[in-house]
């Protein structure tokens, strides 16, 4: 018994939680030791999770919770998907924690790694949940925990987007919450698997307003366009570390949310067309938006709009290969784009400017950086040998073997969009190695600031030279994403 | 296992180059020179080793295979020597400047990626190997920074749009035939209809036909050829943009084949017709413009797009005779266009100037140099005993046995405005008067004249004995199902007499012979210096007294006002439309928190109203 | 007259509602939005509390012996709230910390005036 | 303009929220899961008030991530107000009534909110509620001695260990029970204080953590 309680997925939440619980007590014994609590907590899940990554593939776990069978208590559904995503959140947690030690060194430090590590508990547990009420639950720690943290810096930017990211990200959440009363009013349940199981005995509008709402509500977070405004003032005004938990992860998570309950709930083959458009539209407005942008973290905000459309693109393609695809941009975009905003922390912590002009000539000056960054932009674009080709090849792959017109047409606009986003991107290139630096003197880097980004370049061009890493892992989990029917078998136990 | 390892010490050795720097200068330029000599080692081993290499791990679901043919042996050669002789140039040219850890990494990397592609046996290994080879090249377009930031950023551009085109391109024939391998697809080719096949064609004219330089897609080259660092430049010019040919080659001969291509198009426009076309116009304009410029790389550059129209209309032909002519023209176009940017780059460097209207009278200076550009302008024109001479005359024999007498015609005046700026070009640099300044110029270093002797040679040996790549060529041809021609040691035997260099060698020999004598028996003129100017018993100052400046400057005025460059008007404008397009629509962030919700709840009212309505 | 009787809760839930989204979207003023949030919530709230009931109802207690279970109300929805009343007390606490900084910043709170990030 | 098409969009998503209300009955039954938690609940944990026994039993989870959001109501509020001077306002003492009324009443709501928060297994009422009254009672006593500051160290500590030990309580579950958060202490006698297993354990801890951690917010936003 004893043996296999440390396997058990809900540590994944609850240790992390306990952690940051204890922080305070923790604090009050010596301050410098704060620093390491998301490290620690970040370290086990990652551990857990790629422990137990080999056995959901096969099956998935079910953990019910208080000791009662589902539907009755809340339990997790931990698939393959679900420990993808939390060893993506582990792993960029654990970077940008490493990153944060010597970053963040004004402020209210001690709250500033509990609200963190809370901030990716909140990520682990949307993604491990298998009840739509904790699932909302957990979205809003992530959510209230995000608006303090871009409110972090206190200025004046920080403090006007935090406040705009909270109305429109509290009223996605009331429209959550709506759709979960609609829910539960037409089925008099809450868990996923007990909804999706009767949603075929119900044929009404109101389920396709609860629909519409928890499109409506997750989309904030997840930044479709036109509920992405929030994302570039959030995005720039954080904390870099926060950004690229942000971009890395938060927006991914709205994507999960969204479409765990499409697939999983409902699955309107419609409405999946609808949103294919709304994808690329989002990625043309974002890519557009950035092409002008003169502010760097503006333009990565506006970059990360941009991905979200891709994915919301390649996940509502409605094949298997489709949210393989999409998977795959999703690690992609987290890796990349954490990257690049950790880069970009630096940089920016460093000239104390966000305009890009103030990056001239940074290339010479902070070389390893600059050429890290590089990386991030060209894996971003989809160049290979970096990772974001073998996930971009995909997606068109996967649209253009459906064969529909509509497709093609989506898919020649995304290659557009494309187009302009590696213009911007390889200004930005040029800005950094091939414009005159104002001054000589090059930046040192601390380790700790180098480390991490130092391991998700290497990430990068390491799935990028051998997507087949990941490939079969991929699969597994599009396949176990989709498929509803499975999904319920799994959590009442066949 | 050879090509892989050939491709992993290209890439492995650009890494070690940079970190090599880091510790020791001299460390990496070692590295540098000995891999790429190690590249072209390899390269002539794997002579004649025709082989299929099927790699140990795949990409996604995709094989990985690695081919070797006789066509993409030809092109591996031309790659890797070109590339070879650029780097040892290099070791003097970039003496000094900064950041050369990087400039020679990437010089392995862009020549290693070229060796990619025509070692590649799918197309997405194609693709890949392509994309790399783009964003690797614009990294050194820039090096140079000022206005080869804008030429790069041109550059990128466009080959972005045209490598999104043939990515499609390429996908759609993965969804077509199921597989991506070169050979599998080119044996069931007739599975695919002509339109589709025309479709594909269309695409992968854009992807290309970018790094190709045809006309319409040409903008980007004048600027990037000129603006890139010059032993780089040679590169570009010298093999960079024949990929776009090889794809072509690829395309037309070994996938499709050629009888399906020559039927391929929409009505009445044939793609070979449109595509031949397009070469000629390539070859005509270019060529007029390359006279107005004064920067000598940018004349390089402009020439450099009308060579690839020769190139274009000889393979555009479908005759074994047009096949040799454009391929060999290819081989050519290599070495004497590599040739003339390393002559340039070594009187770039000495003077620091490629401004034709400052220099002149180099010709004492740097006799190397001079000898070696004179060859190469040589080669350019396509004079008896040069190879420019046999692949410009197979590219009209075919022309003239096909019956397109109007392409024949306008290839020939292509042609006069060639010796036009190569002759500008000669004497604007060496001929003439040397100003004042260089007086006290000293001699191209050694590492310079090596590579500049070495091409210089290669033009005038592979023009007199044309057979021995010409043989090769025609066995490529043979394997394409073209008519096999017979090739000997001289050139191309026919009834006809439809190539031979020996008789045409012997007859100039002859001929000059002839002129020396008579011009040295008939000697009435005495030796003047160039600094003897008199003019009526007044001296005349030196300075002033330069005539390479508007040189040939009644025929500017005559053709300048038809010869702007209309389609790079076009697309800076269509850059532009884009440019406040963007700008205005990140006007939709308007700041205001109350239009933000107003959009969120727009976007609930939305799909409601989609259910509502259906 | 009929429709009103029956369906007064929900008017009530979805005015509610309705005032709140009205707030947020037009209303300049900072606080005010920040009160029309609470308007939805409480909404929101009150839809959740109408959809467990059951006519003649009690309280899912059993505080007494023989109380009928099938005459109980729904416990799930008062648990929801519950959660939900939480959530909105640390929403719009820290809205409120917020609109003390941005006063701070700006001086104002009309929100038309505070667009230092846009496009 | 602006307000005629906010009241358009508006009135469009509640016609549609109308056709959707129109399909859920009101004041019918229509329970799936909570039938079994009103027939079984009293059985299972041991607890009288079945609400209690789905929010700390069966959607103990939930109530886990509820706690875990009102803390960083609570820290997050620090974040974005740490460092945040009053400017030196003279606070004004409050009326001798005021004074006097919140010394007498401020024991007497603490102990209201404490049996609350105790009795929140038997009766309505519970951990929130209860930390709700706490909290006003400190509300009292902020507006009795507005120059009076209770310290922020002690609230931490408060709720630091509230929630460490409301996890310690579900592993300990998860250790011996198998589950996490399960009952794993006797059930007792219904409708007695000591009944339901781990619940009023939990809603104690509940209760003191929110009474601090509201209280904790009310003093940052009085400031």
């Amino acid at each position: 018994m004893v043996s296999t309680v440390w396997q058990n997925p809900v540590l994944l939440i609850v240790v992390p939680l306990g952690l940051a619980f204890f922080t305070p007590i923790i604090g009050l014994i010596r301050k410098e030791l704060v620093k390491y609590i998301p490290i620690l907590g970040m370290l086990f899940n990652l551990t857990l999770s790629l422990f137990l990554l080999p056995k959901v593939l096969d099956n998935p776990i079910i953990v019910s919770l208080s000791g009662w069978k589902p539907p009755f208590a809340i339990n997790l559904f931990v698939g393959p998907v679900g420990i993808l995503f939390s060893i993506l959140i582990s792993l960029v947690g654990l970077l940008t924690a490493i990153y944060g030690i010597n970053y963040i060194k004004k402020g209210a430090v001690e709250k500033y790694h509990m609200l963190f590590l809370l901030l990716l508990t909140g990520a682990t547990g949307i993604v491990l949940t298998g009840d739509i009420f904790n699932l909302f639950v957990f979205f809003e720690i992530l959510c209230i925990s995000s608006y303090a943290l871009v409110a972090y810096n206190q200025d004046k930017n920080g403090i006007e987007a935090a406040t705009k990211y909270l109305i429109q990200g509290s009223l996605g959440s009331a429209f959550i919450l709506l759709g979960i009363g609609f829910l539960y009013g037409l089925f008099g349940t809450l868990n996923m698997a007990d909804i999706a199981r009767n949603i075929t005995t119900v044929d009404s509008p109101a389920l396709f307003i609860a629909m519409a709402l928890f499109i409506t509500g997750f989309g904030v977070e997840a930044a479709i366009f036109p509920l992405n405004a929030w994302l570039p003032d959030a995005h720039s005004s954080a904390p870099s570390t926060i950004s690229a938990i942000l971009s890395g992860i938060a927006i991914h998570i709205g994507i999960y949310a969204i479409f765990r309950v499409l697939y999983t709930l409902f699955g309107f083959n419609s409405i999946f067309t609808v949103l294919a458009v709304i994808g690329i539209v989002t990625l043309l407005i974002g890519e557009m938006s950035a092409f002008r942008q003169e502010n760097i973290k503006r333009v990565l905000a506006y970059s990360s709009m941009g991905q979200m459309g891709l994915i919301i693109f390649a996940l509502s393609i409605g094949t298997v290969d489709g949210i393989s695809g999409g998977l795959f941009q999703i690690i992609t975009h987290t890796l990349s784009k954490s990257l690049l905003f950790l880069c970009v922390g630096y940089m920016v912590y460093s000239t104390n400017s966000m305009e890009l002009s103030s990056l001239n000539g940074l290339g010479k000056r902070m070389p390893l950086i600059s050429l890290l960054f590089t990386i991030g932009v060209f894996s971003l674009i989809g160049l290979p040998p970096f990772i974001g080709f073998p996930s971009k090849l995909s997606i068109i792959l996967a649209g253009l073997k459906t064969g529909e017109t509509l497709f093609l047409i989506l898919i020649v606009l995304m290659l557009l969009a494309t187009v302009i986003e590696g213009v911007y991107f390889f200004r930005i290139i040029q800005i950094l190695y091939f414009k005159e630096p104002d001054k000589e003197e090059r930046f040192k880097t601390p380790f700790t600031l180098l480390f991490p980004v130092i391991i998700l370049g290497l990430l990068i061009v390491a799935i990028g030279i051998y997507p087949g890493l990941l490939q079969e892992i991929l699969d597994r989990s599009a396949e176990i994403f989709w498929d509803k029917l499975s999904y319920i078998k799994i959590v009442f136990g066949g | 296992m050879t090509l892989q390892l050939i491709l992993l010490i290209g890439f492995c050795g650009a890494i070690i180059t940079y970190f090599a720097g880091k510790i020791l200068p001299v460390l990496r330029e070692i590295f540098a020179v000995a891999i790429s000599l190690l590249l072209v080692g390899m390269i002539v081993y794997a002579y004649g080793r025709y082989s299929q290499e099927i790699a140990q791990f795949g990409f996604l679901n995709f094989k990985i295979v690695f081919t070797l043919n006789r066509l993409s042996w030809l092109f591996a050669i031309i790659i890797s020597s070109l590339s070879a002789l650029s780097i040892i140039f290099s070791l003097s040219y970039m003496k000094g400047k900064e950041r050369q850890d990087f400039f020679y990494m990437m010089m392995l990397f862009v020549s290693t990626s070229m060796l990619g592609i025509v070692f590649s046996g799918t197309f997405l290994q194609l693709f890949i190997f392509w994309e790399i080879m783009s964003w690797s090249t614009f990294l050194l377009i820039s090096y140079s920074k000022g206005k080869a930031v804008k030429a790069g950023l041109k550059y990128i551009t466009m080959s972005i749009i045209g490598s999104m085109a043939m990515l499609v391109a390429v996908i759609s024939l993965y969804l077509k035939f199921g597989t991506l391998e070169i050979s599998v697809i080119s044996q069931n080719i007739d599975i695919a209809s002509l339109r589709y096949l025309s479709c594909i064609f269309g695409l992968l004219f854009l992807g290309f036909g970018v790094k190709a330089a045809v006309v319409p897609l040409h903008t980007w080259l004048p600027d990037a050829h000129s603006e890139a660092p010059s032993p780089f430049s040679a590169i570009l010019s010298g093999i960079l943009i024949k990929m776009g040919i090889y794809g072509f080659i690829l395309m037309m001969y070994m996938v499709v084949g050629i009888k399906i291509f020559m039927t391929l198009g929409v009505g009445w426009m044939k793609f070979h017709y449109v595509f031949a076309w397009l070469g000629v116009i390539s070859i005509l304009i270019p060529s007029f413009i390359a006279i107005l410029q004064n920067d000598a790389k940018r004349l390089l550059a402009w020439s450099s797009v009308g060579q690839i129209g020769y190139i274009i209309v000889g393979i555009s032909m479908g005759t074994g005779l047009g096949f040799l002519g454009g391929t060999f023209h290819i081989f050519s176009h290599a070495v004497f266009k590599g040739l003339l940017f390393l002559t340039i780059a070594s009187v770039e460097y000495r003077t620091r100037t490629r401004d034709l209207d400052q220099l002149g009278g180099l010709i004492k200076k740097m006799p190397i140099t001079f000898l070696g550009g004179l060859i190469g302008v040589m080669g350019l024109i396509g004079i008896p005993l040069t190879n420019g001479f046999i692949s410009k005359w197979l590219i009209y024999k075919s022309l003239f046995e096909s019956n397109r007498m109007f392409l024949l015609l306008f290839s020939l005046i292509g042609t006069w405005a060639a010796i036009l700026y190569g002759y500008k070009i000669l004497h604007n640099v060496f001929l003439g008067q040397l100003p004042e300044k260089y007086r006290n110029m000293k001699r191209e270093p050694v590492f310079m004249q090596i590579p500049i002797i070495i091409l210089s040679l290669t033009v005038i040996l592979s023009g007199i004995f044309p057979g021995i790549i010409l043989k090769l060529i025609n066995n490529i041809a043979f394997s394409f199902g073209l008519e096999s021609l017979n090739v000997n040691m001289w050139g191309v035997v026919s009834e006809t007499g439809t190539l031979n260099i020996r008789n045409i060698f012997f007859g100039i020999l002859a001929a000059i012979a002839l002129v020396s004598i008579i011009f040295y028996s008939a000697k009435r003129s005495w030796k003047v210096s160039q600094d003897d100017n008199y003019a009526a018993g007044a001296f005349v100052p030196v300075e002033k007294y330069n005539y390479t400046v508007e040189f040939y400057a009644p025929l500017y005025k005559m053709i300048r006002k038809y010869l702007k460059d209309v389609i790079d008007i076009f697309y800076c404008w269509i850059a532009g439309l884009v440019d406040a397009l963007c700008n205005g629509i990140r006007k939709i962030y308007t700041g205001d928190i109350g239009t933000y919700v107003g959009y969120i709840l727009f976007f609930l009212a939305f799909l409601i109203i989609i259910y509502l309505r259906g | 007259m009929d429709f009103l009787y029956h369906n007064i809760h929900f008017i009530g839930a979805f005015g509610l509602m309705f005032i709140g989204l009205y707030m947020i979207a037009v209303k300049k003023n900072l606080i005010k939005k920040i009160i029309g949030l609470g308007f939805v919530e409480t909404g929101i709230n009150l839809f959740l509390i109408i959809i467990g009931y059951i006519k003649n109802g009690t309280a899912p207690i059993f505080s007494k012996a023989g109380l009928d279970p099938a005459r109980m109300v729904d416990p799930v929805p008062q648990a929801l709230v519950l959660t939900a009343i939480v959530i909105n007390v640390a929403i719009l606490a820290l809205a409120l910390g917020l609109a003390i900084r941005l006063y701070g910043h700006y001086k104002t709170l009309n929100v038309e005036k505070i667009r230092g990030l846009k496009w | 303009m602006k307000k005629i098409i906010s009241f358009v969009l508006l009135v469009i998503i509640f016609i549609g929220i109308y056709f959707a209300v129109s399909q859920i009955p009101y004041g019918k039954d229509k329970m799936s899961v909570s039938k079994h938690y009103l027939n079984n609940g009293v059985k299972e944990n041991g607890a009288s008030n079945i609400v209690t026994s789905v929010v700390l039993n069966y959607r103990g989870f939930d109530t886990l991530g509820e706690l875990t959001i009102l803390f960083i109501g609570a820290i997050g509020l620090g974040v974005v107000l740490f460092g945040f001077e009053t400017k030196g306002k003279d606070i004004k003492s409050p009326s001798l009534i005021l004074n006097a009324g919140s010394t007498f009443l401020f024991p007497f709501i603490l102990l209201f909110g404490i049996y609350i928060f105790i009795h929140g297994h038997l009766s309505p009422g519970g951990g929130f509620q209860g930390g709700a009254v706490i909290a006003s009672g400190f509300l009292i006593s902020y507006l009795g001695y507005p120059k009076k500051r209770i310290s922020e160290k002690g609230i931490h500590i408060v709720e630091s260990l509230g929630g460490t030990l409301f996890i310690l309580i579900g592993l300990l579950g998860l250790l011996l029970g198998g589950y996490f958060l399960s009952n794993i202490l006797p059930k007792g006698t219904v409708n007695t204080l000591v009944s339901g297993g781990i619940i009023p354990l939990l809603y104690v801890l509940i209760g003191i953590k929110v009474g601090a951690e509201l209280a904790g917010i009310i003093y940052k936003l009085m400031e």
